[in-house]
């Protein structure tokens, strides 16, 4: 193997999915070792900004929001014409094709189950539901730099008649009916799960593949979404510019994308599978976001007018509501 | 003899159970047989501790974090020795900037210093290098080796060295043979959180470690990324337990007493 | 210095190694920050290489800013107070006990450190919550009606960070006692001092040296110390710490990010050199 | 009523007796010496009675208290260390001042009182300087003033004057005295040079490895020892070997070619007899013959060593202008009856 | 050629002359006291000897090279610290050891050096100890013990002996005597006990205030002081008032109702004399008479305070079984009149 390419990633079980199934099957193909550099998305990002001009990144995976960032800091080198992305979901295409969602989590909520059931309440199906007094410091939402606060923004502003464009409505509806519910704004998964686990928080804005993982540890997390709908959160994979290895990155990226992958990710990561071509048994189904229906009935948001705000949001989030 | 009060050894208790708490909730979580963080524990089971063999990264995260903090931590002391004596021994124009200077990377943030030595590493070529690695953790614990050994040496009586001096001991020996001695407590305790220091590191270090060189508190963050369970809490207490018995064989070996507390004082 | 000492390069030969580590790397990161805190930044265009000292003007001008590095040194004063009151007298008792006990009791203060930090607070965190063991058991005795609040307050963060640094302040203080002279205070006793006397005339003053070392890496490390504020505290309780990874990693705004790092570092400085040198004027002998 | 009292006092370091069982009365206002060579425990002693050390055997009782029930600083004695143990970061004054501080002494009461105890040590005019800056002698002249200056009413001295000259000593000694006799102070001194025991002290405690040997006057000690150790460690004895025989004139002691009548009823046979040094003088009959080996010159005294028939034998005479033989001089020395001891070769080996 | 020489010696501390412009040769294989009082600078020259303290001026050559050239662990001498200075974390072996290591003395002969060195100073069994764990008389035997060991050219000594009982003192000072002469060893001892400077010195240096007073042979400072310093450092001296007046049979003093032939001119008119109390006699007539104040015991001799017509005097006398006066007797002292100094008044005050 002379050649080796970077792959900077998540850590966590999305982690040990790539490096079990993934990375094997890639290098065993094309004979390419691949080395993980594991951090987080905002991690990741930091890395390739202090970087710059000297990369030693070929191949970059974060959610889509900070993606939309990275391409707009041309981190992002154009994707190579592929067959495979013709049989992807439309939602799996970024605007401006240098990236791609190579799965898909919806953002809902996260319940208790059995602290709803000994203490009688009903599990919440509105994103109105989390305003609901009863849930007085036990409610955890992320902070809007992060995906799921940031839906969980704009979500609220729709509701009140706003949207992207006008996001007063979110704020105000955070700032006068969420806010004394909230335990904390938290945007590590970690702490959200030790947060449950040691029953401080019951209720929770999340994504879906957060709720499985921590459902599968046999802690009775449930996860709904929500009756106005759920909101999609991608991952998103990009090759950046100057790679000594640009076509084997390439490569790397379009083997995400194709069946064996998509399917390795949805059921030992619980990412949605953006391949239409997938498969999956029904009991894999369970808490993944599978097939054109409940895809299709996930909402996006725009992330054109999200980043063109977004540094006056942030300010006015951790002035307002954060304080 | 000077011995405690009840009093006294109230508090003691007092603070050591405010110090062990935590670390005895962290160590009872550890044995529980639930896949989730619960107290009390509904039973006893080592399912935790059987679960760090499976994630063989984790052994070798854990040697490197070793090598690493044994290596910055040593490299620490001995350039923290000498300027410690020259602190408390001196006063020397720039003495305080000198001071200033050596404690300056306590008070940045960790994120700060972790960005600046990637870009910085990036640029000179020691990017993602173990050598790196241990360059930016000496820097940042060389205040701790510093701070302890020159609480241990101010105020030293000359007049030993002195001694050394007249029975024909050159600078040198006379540093190894009396000075060392006499400030080893000091010289031991900061060793011992300079290591501690580095052993922990997270917050820089995830920014410059590479794949090859990752710690084991890095590994953790990255473990506890989308979910946080008692195999966290079972790294923790295996290494309470290897600290403990690692104690014991120094205390077999060397003596913790005349280790931490000097030979020939009571 | 000894008396009469002629001017020397002992001293500056003595502390090279460490100052040229520290020059190549720390004041070559240093500087990099500094400069970067004068750059601008947006969110399309990224850093760009103006030179200006806006940054500065603006978290000057902000109250928002204001209350996050008030808090900063609110707690970080309230940490090395509380830090200095338990950990002297604990390495004075330490150092009182008999052979087996003192190295036992010494390794129980280092213990702390020896758990990372996540997994401290994450103890810490489950002990202290509002269903936590700490307020379980005051609610079964009966004590308090609702749980008291400790995560996501500047109390639980105090708390946590005393946990965390107090050993430094332990360790710092036994390294400068192993210096006294028993006889000293038994002079001071037989002179008619209490317990207490002695220890605030005696032994104090001696070990002035070894509270300040320990004050100082306290201080400094309370003020810059990220994840205890982080997780104890939450994101509603933001300090300077917090608010540079913030805007390192989240907003990728470096050039404020660096800015708050130097001030930051700056505010630390003049606190810390500040006090260094009131108390070793003060006590001028002991430093001798 | 006895004021101090020691009652079976023991003291054991780990596999080291250090005190064995000692037990003593110091009545008030006395003046006791306790001597004996290095490390036979006095400093032990000492740190029993003002309670740094605890003892394993043994009650202290002062006034009629049980002193071992009592913190140390709650037993308000005074104390000079043997290793000074100033506070050294206090200035001389402010040394001395502590104690009077801990009385709650006013600020200008304590302010003449500590020029008074720091003049009189000689020290007035180091008052603002701090122990490290002070010469041995000037260190130890702070420590006395320090436990001087709160007037206790028992004051245990462990070498106080050791690093003092002559002078300074003797105008000390004056001092303490002084301090005894209108104060009242009761005093424990521990010293080794003992003329200055002699000197100073009501009574002398004569101490070999943790056991005492003998309590009594100084001169009682030295005139009349209790035993070999005492003889031999208050002053130089001379032993010299001789013969005793029951003659017609009585009983006496043959020694090399002179003989010397015995008061004592001892047993005829090998004999030894001891005599001290300054009790020899140089005669010109009816002596023992000898030439000097050596005179040294100690001030007031000379010492001589003389080589006789009998042995070596010391020799001190004053240096009072009188004509004293030279060193190499044959010499012929001698001493009263009454000044020697007799006793079987036995006892003496 | 001499063999140490202090040219111009000074030594000043913040505002403090500790040794001002002191200048001494000594001789090898000379043993040399410095005496004087406390604080007087004895320790300084020593330290500056050693290296440890840089003189402010002037110039020290050992052997003809320049010492302060070097530095301390080079000059190759020997010294024992006035408090000792042992190392703490090392037994007493381990400490006696240390300067034969850094000669690099094999491992066997060490062992047997340092087991000599120990018995020397009656320490045999103490080898294993740690200093906090020995009297402050063993701790001062160990640093002895660490300095001969090594047999150094110069041997420096800072009141080596003060914490040692008379006995194991003068054991010492044999000891010490015989290094010397048969090794050959140069000493410059510092004491505070005179008759110890005295028995052991070839040359004494009387100091005061940084000072030189007067360099000689102990007797020759003793009999023949060079100034009033000295005459009353060293030892004690009577001064009384009287009058010197032009007789027909010579010249005489007048004191109270006695009178004294005087040997040295003196100007007639008011004037003084000087004699020492070991020169005073009780004498049957001719002598001034008075009132025994106090009779002190000091071992080997006794101390008179006789009050007299021309003021209060000291009378030492041998205890030599001789009958002596009590206190309260009426009495008559007296003087050879070639042991008495007589001065004007004026230069006397
Ligand atoms: N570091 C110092 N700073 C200022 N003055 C000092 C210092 N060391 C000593 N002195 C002063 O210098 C003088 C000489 O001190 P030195 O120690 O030489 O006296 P000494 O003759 O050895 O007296 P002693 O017999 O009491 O030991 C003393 O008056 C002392 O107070
Ligand atoms: N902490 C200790 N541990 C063990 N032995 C000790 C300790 N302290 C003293 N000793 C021993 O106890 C004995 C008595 O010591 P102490 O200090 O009472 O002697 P001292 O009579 O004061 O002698 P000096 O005249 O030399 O000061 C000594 O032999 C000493 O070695
Ligand atoms: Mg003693
Ligand atoms: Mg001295």
């Amino acid at each position: 193997q002379d050649k080796t390419i970077y792959v900077a990633a998540y850590g966590g079980s999305f982690e040990q999915t790539m490096r079990k199934e993934v990375i094997p099957a890639f290098e065993k193909a094309t004979g390419v070792k691949v080395e993980y550099v594991a951090g987080n998305s905002t991690d990741n990002l930091a890395k390739l900004q202090a970087q710059k001009g000297n990369q030693q990144i070929d191949v970059v995976i974060l959610d889509d929001g900070p993606m939309y960032q990275a391409v707009a800091l041309g981190f992002c080198a154009d994707l190579a014409k592929a067959p495979v992305y013709d049989q992807l979901y439309d939602l799996a295409t970024m605007p401006s094709g240098k990236a791609v969602n190579f799965g898909a989590v919806g953002t809902g909520i996260v319940y208790n189950k059995t602290y709803f059931e000994e203490n009688k309440l009903t599990p919440p199906s509105s994103w109105k539901d989390i305003e609901d007094p009863a849930f007085k410091k036990k409610l955890v939402i992320p902070p809007i730099n992060n995906s799921y606060g940031l839906h969980a923004l704009v979500m609220m502003a729709r509701l009140n008649g706003g949207g992207e464009k006008a996001i007063d409505p979110g704020f105000k509806e955070f700032k006068d009916k969420i806010n004394p519910n909230v335990l904390a704004y938290e945007p590590s998964p970690g702490k959200m799960t030790e947060l449950f686990q040691s029953n401080q928080a019951v209720v929770a804005v999340w994504g879906s593949g957060r709720a499985k993982a921590l459902a599968d540890t046999g802690f009775p997390a449930a996860f709904v979404y929500p009756k106005e709908g759920g909101v999609v959160l991608g991952s998103a994979a990009c090759q950046i510019p100057g790679s000594k290895n640009a076509a084997e990155a390439q490569a790397f990226i379009q083997h995400m994308l194709a069946v064996e992958a998509q399917t390795s990710l949805a059921v030992s990561a619980g990412f949605g599978p953006v391949n239409k071509t997938v498969e999956l048994p029904a009991d894999k189904q369970v808490g993944i976001p599978y097939g054109p229906e409940q895809i299709g009935k996930l909402l996006v948001v725009d992330w054109a007018t999200i980043n063109a705000n977004r540094e006056v949001w942030n300010k006015r989030w951790t002035r307002e509501i954060e304080r | 003899m000077n011995r405690n009060g009840p009093l006294a050894l109230i508090f003691n208790a007092l603070f050591l159970g405010f110090l062990l708490a935590p670390i005895l909730v962290v160590c009872a979580v550890a044995f529980t047989p639930d896949g989730y963080l619960s107290l009390p524990t509904k039973g006893v089971s080592l399912r935790w501790f059987k679960a760090i063999g499976d994630n063989p990264e984790f052994v070798r995260a854990f040697k490197d974090s070793l090598l690493l903090g044994v290596a910055s931590s040593t490299l620490a002391i001995i350039v923290a020795v000498p300027a410690a004596l020259a602190i408390a021994r001196h006063k020397f124009p720039g003495r305080e900037a000198v001071q200033a200077l050596f404690l300056s990377p306590l008070m940045v943030p960790h994120i700060v210093l972790g960005i600046a030595f990637l870009r910085f590493f990036t640029q000179i070529g020691l990017g993602g290098t173990f050598v790196g690695l241990v360059l930016s953790h000496v820097v940042i614990i060389l205040p701790f080796a510093l701070r302890l050994i020159l609480a241990a040496s101010t105020g030293m009586d000359r007049s030993i060295e002195n001694a050394a001096a007249s029975l024909g001991a050159s600078a040198w020996t006379s540093f190894r043979r009396v000075t060392l001695p006499l400030i080893l407590p000091g010289v031991a305790s900061g060793w011992v959180l300079a290591f501690i220091n580095s052993f922990d590191e997270v917050t820089m270090t995830v920014f410059i470690a590479s794949p090859e060189t990752t710690t084991l508190p890095v590994r953790l963050f990255l473990y506890i990324q989308d979910n946080i369970d008692p195999l966290v809490a079972a790294v923790s207490a295996l290494l309470i337990f290897m600290t403990v018995a690692a104690m014991l064989v120094l205390d077999r070996v060397y003596g913790l007493e005349r280790l931490l507390v000097g030979r020939g004082r009571d | 210095m000894r008396a009469g000492e002629r001017w020397s390069w002992t001293p500056y030969l003595l502390s090279l190694p460490g100052i040229a580590l520290c020059a190549v790397f720390l004041l070559v990161p240093l500087a990099m920050t500094a400069l970067l805190s004068l750059n601008s930044f947006s969110f399309y265009g990224g850093i760009a290489d103006v030179w200006k000292l806006d940054n500065y003007a603006d978290i000057l001008a902000d109250s928002y800013f204001h209350e996050i590095f008030l808090r900063t040194f609110r707690i970080a004063a309230l940490v090395t107070l509380f830090c200095a009151a338990l950990g002297a007298p604990q390495a004075y008792i330490l150092r009182r006990m008999t052979a087996p006990w003192r190295s036992l009791c010494l390794l129980i203060v280092l213990g702390p450190l020896l758990i990372s930090v996540v997994s401290r607070t994450l103890g810490w965190a489950l002990l202290l919550g509002s269903t936590g063991l700490l307020n379980q058991g005051l609610l079964a005795l009966g004590l308090i009606a609702t749980p008291i609040e400790f995560m996501y307050t500047e109390t639980g963060v105090v708390i946590a960070l005393i946990h965390v640094l107090v050993p430094f302040m332990v360790l710092s203080v036994w390294a400068s006692l192993q210096r006294l002279d028993p006889q000293v205070e038994n002079a001071a006793m037989s002179l008619g001092a209490g317990p207490t006397t002695v220890l605030r005339r005696i032994v104090f003053p001696q070990i002035v040296p070894g509270i300040l070392s320990g004050s100082i890496i306290v201080f400094a490390l309370a003020a810059s110390a990220f994840a205890t504020p982080a997780i104890i505290g939450g994101r509603r309780l933001k300090v300077a710490a917090t608010l540079a990874y913030d805007e390192f990693l989240n907003t990728l705004n470096w050039p404020l990010g660096a800015t708050v790092a130097i001030l930051l570092l700056l505010a630390n400085i003049v606190i810390i050199v500040g006090c260094n040198r009131l108390v070793e004027r003060r006590y001028k002998q002991v430093f001798e | 009523m006895p004021y101090l009292v020691l009652d079976q006092l023991t003291k054991r370091f780990t596999g080291w007796t250090a005190v064995d069982a000692l037990s003593l009365t110091v009545e008030q206002g006395e003046l006791i010496s306790l001597l004996g060579p290095s490390g036979c425990g006095k400093t032990t002693t000492l740190q029993m009675i003002a309670g740094f050390l605890d003892p394993n055997a043994g009650r202290i009782t002062l006034n009629g208290q049980d002193l071992l029930a009592k913190k140390p600083n709650e037993r308000g004695l005074g104390i000079v260390f043997q290793s000074y143990a100033l506070f050294p970061h206090m200035t001389a004054a402010e040394n001395v001042a502590f104690g009077l501080e801990m009385r709650n002494v006013t600020r200008a009461d304590r302010d003449r009182m500590v020029a008074d105890a720091l003049k009189l040590v000689g020290l007035d005019s180091y008052g603002d300087r701090y122990p490290r800056r002070m010469s041995g002698g000037q260190q130890q002249r702070v420590a006395l003033a320090r436990a001087l200056v709160i007037k206790p009413n028992l004051l245990l001295l462990d070498e106080p004057l050791s690093n003092l000259d002559a002078k300074m000593r003797e105008e000390m000694q004056i001092e303490l005295r002084r301090i005894q006799r209108s104060v009242g102070t009761t005093m424990i001194l521990v010293t080794h040079d003992q003329s200055e025991a002699m000197a100073l002290s009501d009574r002398v405690v004569v101490l070999n490895k943790g056991r005492i040997q003998q309590v009594a006057t100084p001169q009682e000690a030295y005139d009349r020892p209790a035993n070999a150790f005492v003889a031999n460690f208050l002053g130089r004895t001379n032993l010299l070997p001789g013969l005793v025989e029951q003659t017609a004139q009585g009983v006496s002691i043959a020694v090399a070619d002179a003989r010397w009548p015995v008061l004592q009823s001892v047993p005829p046979g090998p004999g030894a007899l001891a005599v001290r040094p300054e009790k020899i003088s140089f005669v010109a009959e009816a002596g023992l013959s000898g030439i000097v080996q050596a005179r040294v010159f100690q001030g007031t005294q000379w010492l001589f060593e003389v080589e006789t028939a009998a042995g070596r034998m010391m020799v001190i005479r004053q240096h009072d202008g009188g004509v004293l033989p030279n060193e190499r001089e044959r010499v012929m020395v001698g001493w009263r009856p009454e000044d020697m001891a007799v006793m079987p070769a036995q006892e003496a080996a």
